[in-house]
């Protein structure tokens, strides 16, 4: 009786297993994330694709789980970087663009009424180096400044460091941590005092959050649809869909969606700006 | 085979019998066996696994891995002095948190008068006990932060979440456990010398320090030593609340200002996004096993330690 | 000396009171906050747009179906320890030791051997199945400490008369052990799955997604979503109040799930009279 | 009773075809490491027979009737030196198993002991393991058993109800029932009605002397009134400072229970096996 039991389990087992899995996996970046969620929400209900996705560990979790092969589609809100290159020597990435977003440092809206308008990246470099500790120094209120930094994996993180320190290495220092951004996002508003990276469009829909310009030498820039497009903003970046494996037909389906009207809508919706065929 | 020298009017039945007498050995001993052993192979391989695999971290590190605090993984250096502190300082605070209230508050209710309200407060702690630790992290984020900022932001505590949080936290996790261990040897002692320690006229206090205090104090130290072993190892709950910043040591600010700050622990570097990180680059993911190698010898050592106790005298 | 006494025990009153108030408080705040969304439609249709709105019916069914899976494996391992440490008596002593070291295992360090033996070396991705064995492996120690306990509870003589009325071991086991073993294996299979029930760190990485899965279809990438993993990255990011009151009650719901789970445990050790067995003190913890 | 061809495959005899002996002790000696506890031979326990066995308390007789039964060998603390033939085959003869032997012998402890199931269930415990049987085979032989003991007219309409209600005479006569069931050769009755009431103890008494015209009962007991009551042969156990362990050695007359001060002759202990 208790081997028989044992014997049909095993075979139910066999017998799961054997079948091919159907539906699509995604794993990456929080910023990309909606798009790809609205998007599936949608294509589940008429094309009878599902769509997992998973945005656990950010850009970095992308790439790395594209790499071993636990999902289909990475999302990644940055370049592939030389060390990522280095890094999945054997894998090949082909990015498919699919809207471009920038990022942009964010306060509470308590603190930037209290006078903390724009930041120059001089500025910037010396918070992140806890070199400036006070807001009283940047025109601000007596209030210590807390730097919430992305986690390590994270894209927004890589494209902040990128614009600071250009192709300088970067110091290693330990910040608090926050992982998506609507983490940061929160949690930025609850700190007083708070500083954080965070995508332009998570910040527009947002009014508990500022979005702090950015001053170049000397003169103040904006993050909005011009400047991010003419790359004139420091932190403006592209946002991919990467894949190691040549596409099947469910996963074409799911590009095309995202290049249609319907795609790019969402895109726009989430406040991320549509892909202009001119600057592919 | 003929029985010799056997009553004669026996019939063939009984040689039937005694055919069957060899040695049949039983499916189920077999299969009981072969899943035992297949359980304890998988655990010990995956122990051996674990040390074979974080060593060559060991190697590489040596001691600095125990003694730096700078864990950069993009660097590659790896100095866990912050992490290994992070996991004790919750530990031990939460103990301390708790200690008072689960000793106490046990020995109050042994000493209730009626048997029906001491049954419900025993069973409404043991509710705590199954409450699910992401619950207490919903709880620890959504309330305990804010309302800690407000008390002590005064005193340098920038944001809600640090290691006092994740201490009060861990000791309301734990206080359901110590609470029961030490309510079962308390009524288990008193039940033994209560009447007659005081019909010599000891007041329940001094019968309380002077002898259950005392006998007890075997199965007090195994219900810390499994509070502190369970409290190392809680991932989810700390890592919504600790705040999760790496290479923070007290010897910058201060101790208050390392209690109020953010920190890391062990558990919270496991369950952040590493792991995915870690996936291609050897060196960091042996890091990292090394990493739960420690807690696991830290959560076992304290659960033998409970074990020698706790054969002790309770 | 005396006022120091009077002083001491109503100061135990004192702390007594707070914990009873700590526990109504907390229970009472998850009832309050947890109530006013917690209604059928919550937990029957899907989750949308990323847990602003919508229910939690997957989440429910995916957990259901990691404890279900977790069930079905601890069982038979469970069982078999418990015949080896009834019939096999030079087995006792490294069978507990094994039992200890696995419950003390910390659930993130299972989770993370689990997702470097599952979702890379077999790479099977993300699977329901890898949270069900991980799962299985944290019930079965307290599993095997019920059923110890059960088999010690029975009186002496019954071993001996049923070996006296000539059945083999095997027989003893099924006809006489199996049967009086069902109360302690139910009580006991209840209070650890309602445990596992309530467990994130394990199925983080292995078994649970955000987004996406609904029921799986086959275990190489079959994710499931889990209530638990629902809360936890639902309590990190979620400001916005529709979100804030979904999640407060989806934290009532996996609180009422594992409450009914583990009814059994609380109904026996309400009327069964004080008796603390021996390994009582590890069925209460993880 | 059964008779030959009855369905029941154990050692089913029909009660005429036990002649000769059923057990033949050569030499038993049982010892727990520093002092030999047994130390017995030459005894034989006819086919059709009651034995009775008296002794002072802790000279070891519940160990003799666990050492027939090989129940002693399980325990780790005693060592066993044993010769004994159970009809011709010496029980540790690897032609006959543990369990077999055991079937063939019952034992009925002092305290009964039912499981806590139900009445059927009980009784049809023991033969279940040793044979497949149809629902009538077993209602009807459950229903001859109970006859047998005594016990049908008072559980005849609560067979499936839990054995723990019963009474303690009503559960010892259900274990003796249990027992029969696999109609043993040997029935080893240690001390049954100890813990009785006087009229059960009659009842069981009356039970005994009835089986022990189909079968060899090995009774042991306290009560010496009993053995006055029960008519049989009666074993002493008893240790002299010359012998190492218990020996046994039978009474020669049955007036020695009257006057217990009454001396005992020395050749009873040459009971020489025919």
């Amino acid at each position: 009786m208790f081997i028989r039991a044992l014997f049909s389990l095993g075979m139910g087992i066999l017998v799961l297993s054997s079948q091919a899995e159907a539906s699509i996996k995604i794993q990456g970046s929080s910023t990309v994330g909606p798009i790809v969620v609205k998007a599936a929400e949608i294509l589940k209900s008429n094309k009878d694709i599902d769509i997992v996705v998973d945005t656990f560990g950010g850009s970095a979790a992308g790439l790395s789980s594209l790499a071993s092969e636990t999902a289909q589609f990475g999302m990644i809100s940055k370049e592939i970087s030389e060390e990522d290159k280095k890094k999945y020597s054997n894998v090949h990435f082909t990015t498919h663009l699919i809207g471009s977003d920038a990022v942009a440092m964010v306060i509470s809206k308590k603190l930037y009424d209290q006078g903390v308008k724009s930041l120059s990246l001089s500025q910037l470099k010396e918070i992140y180096e806890k070199k400036i500790t006070n807001w009283k120094k940047l025109g601000g209120p007596d209030q210590k400044i807390i730097f919430l930094n992305k986690e390590p994996g994270r894209g927004t993180w890589e494209v902040f460091v990128k614009a600071v320190y250009g192709q300088g290495n970067v110091p290693s220092i330990s910040h608090l941590e926050v992982g998506s951004n609507e983490e940061a996002k929160s949690k930025v508003i609850n700190t007083p005092g708070g500083i954080t990276q965070l995508s332009v469009a998570w910040a527009q829909k947002d009014p508990r959050v500022k979005v702090l310009g950015l001053s170049i030498d000397g003169k103040l820039i904006l993050p909005d649809e011009h400047s991010i497009r003419s790359k004139k903003y420091p932190m403006a970046r592209n946002l991919y869909l990467v894949s190691s494996k040549p596409l099947n037909d469910g996963q074409k389906i799911l590009l095309d969606f995202l290049y249609s009207e319907a795609g790019q809508n969402i895109v726009e919706d989430y406040g991320y700006l549509r892909v202009r065929q001119n600057t592919k | 085979m003929a029985i010799s020298g056997f009553a004669k009017t026996q019939n063939s039945e009984i040689f039937y019998l005694f055919r069957d007498g060899r040695f049949k050995v039983s499916a189920t001993r077999l299969m009981s066996i072969a899943i035992v052993g297949f359980v304890t192979l998988i655990s010990l391989s995956a122990f051996i696994f674990l040390i074979w695999k974080s060593s060559d971290a060991l190697m590489r590190e040596g001691l600095s891995f125990f003694s730096t605090a700078n864990w950069h993984f993009r660097d590659h250096s790896y100095g866990a002095l912050a992490l290994f502190l992070g996991t004790v300082v919750t530990a031990v605070f939460s103990l301390l948190i708790c200690a008072p209230f689960s000793l106490f508050g046990a020995w109050a209710l042994q000493n209730l008068r009626s048997e029906k309200l001491r049954l419900s407060i025993e069973a409404l702690v043991t509710l705590m006990a199954s409450v699910p630790s992401v619950v207490y992290g919903l709880l620890g984020i959504l309330l305990l932060r804010p309302a800690l900022l407000q008390t002590f932001s005064f005193y340098g505590m920038e944001t809600g979440g640090g290691l006092l949080t994740a201490s009060i936290l861990l000791s309301i996790m734990i206080l359901p456990t110590l609470f029961s261990l030490q309510l079962e040897s308390f009524s288990k002692l008193s039940k033994k010398y209560q009447e007659q320690a005081l019909s010599l006229g000891l007041s329940r206090t001094k019968f309380f320090w002077s002898i259950v205090f005392p006998l007890g104090l075997p199965a007090i130290l195994s219900s810390f030593a499994l509070g502190f072993g369970r409290a190392a190892g809680e991932t989810v709950a700390v890592f919504l609340v600790i705040g999760r910043l790496d290479n923070k040591l007290p010897t910058e600010g201060g101790w208050i200002d390392y209690l109020l700050n953010a920190g890391q622990s062990i558990t919270t570097k496991l369950g952040g996004p590493e792991i995915f990180i870690s996936y291609q680059s050897p060196q960091h993911e042996s890091a990292l096993l090394l990493l739960a190698l420690c807690l696991v010898l830290m959560s076992i050592g304290t659960s033998s330690l409970l074990l020698t106790i706790s054969k002790g005298k309770v | 000396m005396a006022l120091l006494a009077v002083l001491f025990h109503r100061f135990c009153q004192l702390i007594l009171f707070l914990t009873v108030f700590l526990a109504l408080s907390l229970f009472s705040i998850l009832i309050i906050r947890g109530m006013p969304s917690l209604n059928l439609s919550f937990i029957m249709d899907p989750m949308a747009n990323a847990g602003l709105s919508g229910g939690v019916r997957y989440q429910i069914l995916g957990s259901l179906m990691l404890i279900l899976s977790a069930a079905i494996f601890a069982t038979p391992v469970a069982l078999s320890f418990c015949y080896c440490f009834q019939n096999i008596p030079q087995f006792r002593k490294p069978l507990i030791t094994v039992l200890y070291a696995l419950n003390s295992v910390p659930s993130i360090v299972l989770g993370f051997l689990a997702f470097l033996l599952f979702a890379v070396y077999l790479n099977w991705g993300k699977s329901w199945l890898a949270g069900g064995l991980i799962l299985a492996i944290m019930v079965t120690p307290s599993l095997s400490f019920f059923l110890i306990d059960g088999l010690r509870a029975l009186p002496s003589t019954y071993s001996e008369t049923a070996k006296s009325l000539g059945l083999s071991a095997d027989d003893r086991w099924w006809k006489l052990y199996v049967p009086l073993l069902v109360k302690p294996y139910l009580t006991g299979l209840f209070l650890s799955l309602g445990r596992a029930a309530g467990e994130t760190a394990p199925i983080l990485f292995v078994a649970s997604v955000f987004y996406g899965a609904t029921l799986p279809s086959g275990i190489k990438d079959n994710p499931v979503l889990s209530l638990p993993y629902h809360i936890f990255q639902l309590s990190q990011e979620a400001y916005q109040p529709e979100a804030l009151d979904r999640l407060w009650s989806s934290a009532l719901l996996i609180v009422l799930i594992v409450l009914v789970l583990q009814a059994p445990y609380y109904y026996f050790f309400w009327n069964r009279n004080r008796k603390g067995s021996k390994h009582a003190k590890l069925k209460l913890t993880r | 009773m059964q008779n030959s061809n009855s369905p029941v495959k154990t050692c089913c005899l029909h009660p005429e075809g036990r002649i000769g002996t059923s057990l033949k002790i050569k030499r038993l000696i049982a010892s727990t490491l520093p002092k030999r506890v047994l130390n017995l031979s030459h005894l034989e326990f006819p086919a059709r027979s009651l034995t009775s066995i008296v002794g002072r308390s802790g000279i070891g007789k519940s160990t003799f009737l666990r050492v027939i039964n090989r129940l002693l060998e399980e325990d780790p603390q005693w060592t066993i030196e044993v010769d004994i033939e159970f009809l011709g085959t010496p029980i540790h003869s690897p032609k006959l198993s543990k369990e077999m032997l055991r079937k063939c012998i019952g034992l009925i402890l002092q305290e009964p002991c039912v499981f806590p199931f139900s009445v059927k269930r009980n009784l049809l415990f023991g033969i279940r393991s040793a044979q497949k049987l149809s629902k009538s085979e077993e209602s009807c032989l459950v229903e001859k058993l109970l006859q047998n003991v005594g016990l049908w007219d008072e559980v005849n309409n609560r067979l499936s109800e839990n054995a723990e209600h019963l009474s303690v005479g009503q559960k010892q006569r259900l274990c003796i029932a249990r027992s029969l069931a696999l109609n043993p050769e040997i029935l080893l009755m240690d001390e049954p009605t100890s813990s009785l009431d006087p009229d059960t103890t009659l009842k069981i008494e009356e039970l005994i002397q009835s089986l022990s015209k189909e079968r060899c009962i090995i009774l042991v007991t306290h009560d010496r009134e009993q053995i006055s009551r029960l008519k049989g042969r009666v074993l002493e156990f008893y240790r002299d400072n010359l012998s190492a362990g218990t020996i046994a050695r039978e009474w020669k007359e049955k007036t020695l229970k009257v006057n217990r001060t009454a001396e005992f002759t020395k050749e009873s202990q040459s009971f020489i096996s025919t």
